[in-house]
């Protein structure tokens, strides 16, 4: 039952505008790959390792198309000439190459042979893809999943150390785990490569170490029979190799939204929407649920005055994700708690921002930030704010609670903050638990009012970026008041217009797949 | 075993401090709470936060690691883990070991007036699930109430023959418990009572170690219920009935 | 606007019960005095100060009365013979016994000599009351009142300790300072006197301590530009004299509840309603608010099962004020957030409870407390509490909001806990400031169905307690479920019939104004 | 004038604690929070609560007095009071004593993405109702953003010649900032160019001390605004114009 009764009309409107805008950014991005694109479908193949100096060798392989080749032919026709030339299996291709005894090909494979002398690769990776999901889909069938799942991050930059409060953290009631990455991995154009001990305010995302939390997590799992989901970042310049890695080390969310890193990690917009776009086939394939990133909006914006950029990003989301053939199901769109407390009524803006998303994305399994730009150092004053967002998190029927901490303007969270966490949102589910069907928003109260202004405010301003372009929109700085240039940031050299002969294996199989 | 304080790596020593310091809120204010977190131990403590409370007072919220740590082999905590031990198997001992029915006479005493902790120990409901005293087969509760003197408590447990006397203190403001419980061990030993009882003091703020410092026999405290005081209690009578012999 | 549309038939059935309750225990009164009502006569008249043995004058009265001759003609026929007979003026008189150079009169004068001879003392504590009076309500014409009222306590033992906190609690925020007395006092058959410094758990009610904190506050008043109300207990076996020490001292809110001290300190039944009659007249006429007990039964008893009770108290206690002249504006019945949050839509619960309160008795300034028992040393967990109850006050439109302290387990607050508490308070106060306007409850919902189950089992309950009676309830437990005998209890030897020629002065004249 | 903590009486020393230990919530784990309370210089610990946290970790809550007292007089907070100007004073100051713009140069350093900080500080609208540095008259703030690697911030430092420079950083987990700033002045003082800025930084948990330490001029934490920085890097650069005659 719909509690504001917003207008569907506009919300259809909104939907409109949204796709219009994604479809032109589509047709940007299917006349282009980029380096960490061709990465991925080495590492879907089956690539793995690093050299002695660390540098993994799918970035290897891609810059050595790169420096002799041209890489808008795709990796893939490159590694299939090798394939053929030197009459290999890839696994020796790969030993004979790093032992310098092999040679990236200097004439790629045509398209048909390249599909042909790649098939077993494509067919094993994309088996064991299946495989995991098959085997998630297995222990949801089994556990069900809870209405509202608790979120809590570990970040302690050392791996051995984040198990364990993983662990603990399931057992006290945690749904979801997530590792926050640490500092600055968005930024390397490379993906580190085995178990790390050592990160700042995050800990390194690897596929060892996914793989050492995946287990870490099914066995805790078992033990309190709940499906313990686990979070990695699919974001930065490594966006479609992180999902890749995830989809065979059977993660279940990944954080994954180009604007995020446009806005505030400042990578270059073409890069980044094109790693976003094969990002997210690979996560609709795997059955990767996607958090997006628009609860970080208001964290450098106005969040009274900035509210309807938020559901205006949600519906350009949301546009991509369909695009990129995400059900809604897998759509973890973001919204955040991140009003001013001392404002008048802002709690009431809250509730109104959430339930909207509540109503306009009914199928979506919405992600709830708690306040964190309003969290000062005053840790019992940041227990009171949280209090009030899990009650929020209730009356709205969100789906991921992510909790608040309150050492949040402090430190990433100790142990005991997160138990203090989980005790108080699980306190407040069961104390509060039918509170959103014992309540009515009357008519023309605040938040009634409040959701239908945002609402009419982001259709206004979708219409906007319609005309003008996305593109030009970020450059103008429509959303968190952050100008990007189409040119500027990181990551733009690994950009590369697509031969007319260009493919993509993995793609075409995947697309496939969903015709 | 050394240990340090957990925050999110083992031996980080991390802790948390609040305190209000009787001073403005300025710069002064922020450099003394540092200079007292210092005194306390830490190392590079963080005041996190600083708030005004009036002109002459201010608050502060201070993060840091702490030098020291415990030695886990230096902690001996005096073998008071009582047996867990059901209703049943408590009265199977009693009439076995014991063979007789015991009196348990209780009192919140001096001017307190809180009830709840000594009902959760004798009264027949219980608490959390655990049934009182009264419940118990070869167990005489008397619950004498609140707001008991000592002098009223003493001619009653003379009265009644007690076994076993169950003393509640819940208001701990400025020591007055301390001055409560004490007062009592000297009445009883001016009657010369004393050695006839199994003295047992209970409250949110008693610790067995403290009841044991004021002469004592146990102390119980949060999260104990009648299984623990009655076990304690059943074995100290059989113990005290086998050295008679 | 009523929000629970609860059935008025049922509400005006409780009252009717509720009425006869009161009617048969008023009748009782009438017939009975006590030696605190005496005292009180005492007080108003002017009779103040102590022996050396620190005995108050009042008492040595009252004693010398009740050991020679019938207190139960009252103490002011004797003291009207006594300055007869000693052709002394009241001062005079006081010096002289208090020096042994006079004693209380053998005989006691006729009624209307009393009155005649009495008449100057009289009228000058009554003109001091009114006097106080009419300060206290051009303070409140001229700063105003907020609508919920921030309560908080001192209760350092130390009245100039308490002095220093209670100011900068008012500068904080806090409207309303409680003075906690020392445990123990309300046993106590005497009012202890002077100025104090050591107390336990709280600091004893005097008269000098009152006028103190009274100067203190109303120094603070000024500079806060609210006018800071006063409060104390008047309660135990010195009800009636502790509202002749507020009423000259200008307290505004008195704990006054006959009910609390049968129930947690075993007051004799017959003694404490014959003193809360005279002490309801003067806080009527002294325009001082009472707050009544309710809040503490589920302290003691199951706050689920018992919340009935909480109301059909606050009905009795409705009719017993009634009939001791108080207006509805001065009845601030109590009820409190006590139920275990880890019960199931608790917080439901706790706003059924609240609502109805409010809705039954629209013109009450009800006082709302903070969850009490079901804090533990968890200081998080009770800030998380502290802030669910904040919300429910502003939800349910309560008066006066009794501050929670996160160290409710530990020990009476701290300054610091004080601060903390009245910032989640008014923070909360204004980050959901319309939410009551924002919302309603729905029809069949938990909240709705919950209050009136409650309605309906105090109106069972109500009818019940008419047929045995108020003093065969009590004896039978239904309250909190503590039985008290009729005999029982401490001071029932201060109970006297009242002889034919009874003569309480104070109270005529006071009866006189209500006419 | 010594001071303590004041929980509700002068002098009272009350302070609140808490921490976890990496061992399970039993009478061993309440025995190790006491003493480790004790370590820390607390007379009476009282162990107000502890939580199980998992099977290998225990929360504990705890109260206590301090024995310690802080003596004002040794509290020497460097005279880091900058002198509260507004706005029009600064730019006044400016004008009469420096008589040309100066160059203020910004950013957020390292892989450190937040801007908040920096732009509360310099950008045109402020924060909490202070202007910006980019508002004031004869200042040329100059924000390059965050992100921006050390050597990228010197070079462009040395293009725009910069009279001061403004460093923010706001991670600090694993002392990831004091690496990144203390690069900062090694290389400026490779460039040789360390004594002709005023060098300042700052953040959340960003103390002047640490700042210092560093080798820093002035260091800023929170609640400070534009009018704090500018006071202070125009009285310095007054200060060092001075000297040079
Ligand atoms: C309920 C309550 C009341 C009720 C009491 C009703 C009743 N029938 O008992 C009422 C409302 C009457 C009340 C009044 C007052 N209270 Co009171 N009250 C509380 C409260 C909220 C809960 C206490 C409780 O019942 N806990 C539940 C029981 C089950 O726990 P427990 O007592 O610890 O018992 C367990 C163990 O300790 C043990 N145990 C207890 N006794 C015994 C005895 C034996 C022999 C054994 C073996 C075990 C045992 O077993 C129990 C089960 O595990 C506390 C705050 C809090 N949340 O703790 C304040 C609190 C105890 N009260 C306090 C005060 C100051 C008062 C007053 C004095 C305030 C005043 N000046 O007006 C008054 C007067 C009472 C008096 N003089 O004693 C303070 C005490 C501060 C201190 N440390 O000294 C507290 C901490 C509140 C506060 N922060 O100010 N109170
Ligand atoms: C907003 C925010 C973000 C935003 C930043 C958006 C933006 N455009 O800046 C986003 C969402 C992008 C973000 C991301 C991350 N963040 Co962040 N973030 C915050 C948050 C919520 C608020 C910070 C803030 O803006 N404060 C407001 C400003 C005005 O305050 P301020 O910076 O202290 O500035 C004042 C003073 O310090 C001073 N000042 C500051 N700089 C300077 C410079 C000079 C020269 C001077 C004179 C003064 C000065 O003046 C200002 C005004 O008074 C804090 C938590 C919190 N509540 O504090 C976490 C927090 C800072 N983030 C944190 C982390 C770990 C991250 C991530 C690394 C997490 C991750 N691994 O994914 C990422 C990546 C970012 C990165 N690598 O830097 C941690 C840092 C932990 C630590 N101590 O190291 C915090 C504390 C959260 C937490 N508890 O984990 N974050
Ligand atoms: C979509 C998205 N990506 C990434 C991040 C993390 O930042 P980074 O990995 O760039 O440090 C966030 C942080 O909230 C996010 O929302
Ligand atoms: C009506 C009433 N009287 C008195 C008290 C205080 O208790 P006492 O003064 O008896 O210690 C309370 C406590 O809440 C109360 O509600």
């Amino acid at each position: 039952m719909n509690k504001l009764n917003l207008d569907q009309k506009t919300i259809e409107s909104c939907r409109i505008h949204a796709n219009a805008i994604a479809e032109k950014i589509v047709r940007f991005i299917d006349n282009h790959t980029t380096v960490s694109v061709e990465r991925s479908i080495l590492r879907l193949l089956g690539v793995d390792g690093v050299d002695r100096y660390q540098v993994p060798l799918v970035n290897r392989l891609v810059d050595d198309c790169l420096q002799q080749r041209n890489c808008g032919e795709g990796i893939s026709r490159y590694l299939a000439a090798s394939l053929k030339n030197t009459q290999r299996n890839l696994a020796d291709f790969l030993v004979a190459y790093q032992a310098g005894k092999a040679t990236l090909a200097k004439d790629p494979a045509s398209v048909e042979e390249t599909l042909a002398i790649l098939k077993p690769w494509i067919d094993q990776g994309l088996k064991k893809i299946q495989e995991q999901k098959e085997l998630r889909n297995h222990w949801i069938n089994t556990y069900g999943t809870a209405k509202t799942q608790i979120y809590v991050i570990v970040a302690t930059g050392n791996i051995h150390e984040d198990v364990i409060q993983a662990q603990a953290a399931a057992r006290a009631g945690a749904d979801i785990i997530a590792v926050i990455r640490s500092t600055g991995q968005s930024l390397l154009d490379y993906v580190p490569y085995g178990i790390t001990t050592e990160g700042f305010g995050g800990t390194y995302a690897t596929q060892a170490n996914f793989r050492l939390m995946r287990q870490a997590l099914d066995e805790v799992s078992k033990d309190v029979g709940r499906y313990i989901r686990l979070v990695n970042y699919a974001s930065g310049l490594c966006m479609p190799e992180i999902a890749a890695m995830a989809a065979l080390e059977r993660l279940d969310i990944l954080l994954n939204d180009s604007l995020y890193g446009i806005i505030f990690r400042d990578i270059n917009m073409q890069r980044t929407f094109i790693d976003q776009n094969f990002s997210r086939l690979i996560n609709a394939y795997a059955g990767i649920l996607i958090n997006t990133g628009e609860d970080n909006y208001l964290t450098t914006s106005d969040a009274v005055e900035e509210a309807h950029t938020v559901l205006a990003s949600q519906f350009i989301n949301e546009a991509f994700a369909k695009k990129a053939h995400l059900s809604a199901s897998l759509m973890g769109l973001g919204h955040a708690f991140e009003i001013d407390p001392e404002i008048e009524n802002s709690f009431l803006f809250e509730i109104a921002q959430a339930e909207m998303a509540r109503e306009i994305f009914p199928d979506a399994p919405l992600k709830y930030m708690p306040p964190t730009k309003h969290i000062s150092g005053n840790i019992f004053r940041a227990t009171m704010q949280n209090a009030l967002f899990n009650l929020a998190t209730v009356m709205t029927d969100q789906s991921i609670h992510l909790l608040g901490m309150m050492t949040e303007a402090i430190h990433t969270p100790f142990l005991s903050d997160r138990f203090l966490a989980i005790d108080s949102a699980k306190t407040i589910q069961k104390t509060a638990k039918s509170f959103r069907e014992a309540i009515d928003y009357r008519e023309g109260g605040v938040i009634h009012t409040r959701a239908r202004e945002v609402l009419q405010k982001a259709k206004l301003l979708l219409g906007d970026v319609e005309k003008t372009g996305l593109f030009n929109a970020l450059e103008n700085g429509v959303f968190a008041g952050v100008k990007r240039p189409f040119q500027g940031g990181k990551g733009l050299e690994g950009v590369y217009v697509k031969d007319k002969d260009y493919v993509n294996p993995i793609a075409l199989r995947m697309e496939e797949f969903f015709r | 075993m050394n240990i340090k304080p957990y925050g999110d790596t083992l031996q980080d020593g991390k802790v948390q401090i609040s305190f209000t310091l009787p001073i403005a809120a300025d710069a002064i204010g922020l450099e003394a709470a540092r200079q007292l977190a210092k005194k306390m131990g830490l190392i590079d403590p963080n005041v996190v936060h600083q708030e005004k409370l009036g002109d002459h007072f201010s608050f502060y919220i201070v993060y840091g690691s702490v030098g020291v740590s415990i030695d886990l082999n230096d902690i001996h905590v005096e073998t008071f883990e009582t047996p867990t031990m059901t209703r049943e198997e408590i009265e199977q001992l009693i009439e076995t070991e014991l063979d007789r029915e015991l009196v348990f006479v209780g009192a919140s005493t001096g001017t307190d007036a809180h009830t709840v902790g000594i009902d959760a120990i004798m009264n027949m409901k219980g608490f959390a699930g655990h049934y009182g005293l009264e419940r118990y087969k070869h167990i005489k509760a008397v619950n004498l109430g609140s707001q008991v003197a000592n002098e009223e408590f003493v001619r009653q447990a003379k009265l009644l023959k007690a076994d076993v006397l169950l003393v509640s203190q819940t208001v701990t403001q400025k020591d007055i418990h301390l001055k409560n419980l004490v007062d009592l061990v000297e009445l009883l030993e001016t009657e010369q009572m004393r050695k006839d009882v199994v003295l047992i003091a209970g409250g949110a703020r008693i610790t067995h170690e403290l009841a044991k410092e004021l002469g004592y026999d146990a102390g119980f405290g949060p999260k104990k219920y009648a299984e623990d005081v009655a076990a304690y209690a059943v074995l100290e009578l059989i113990r005290r009935k086998k050295q008679m012999f």
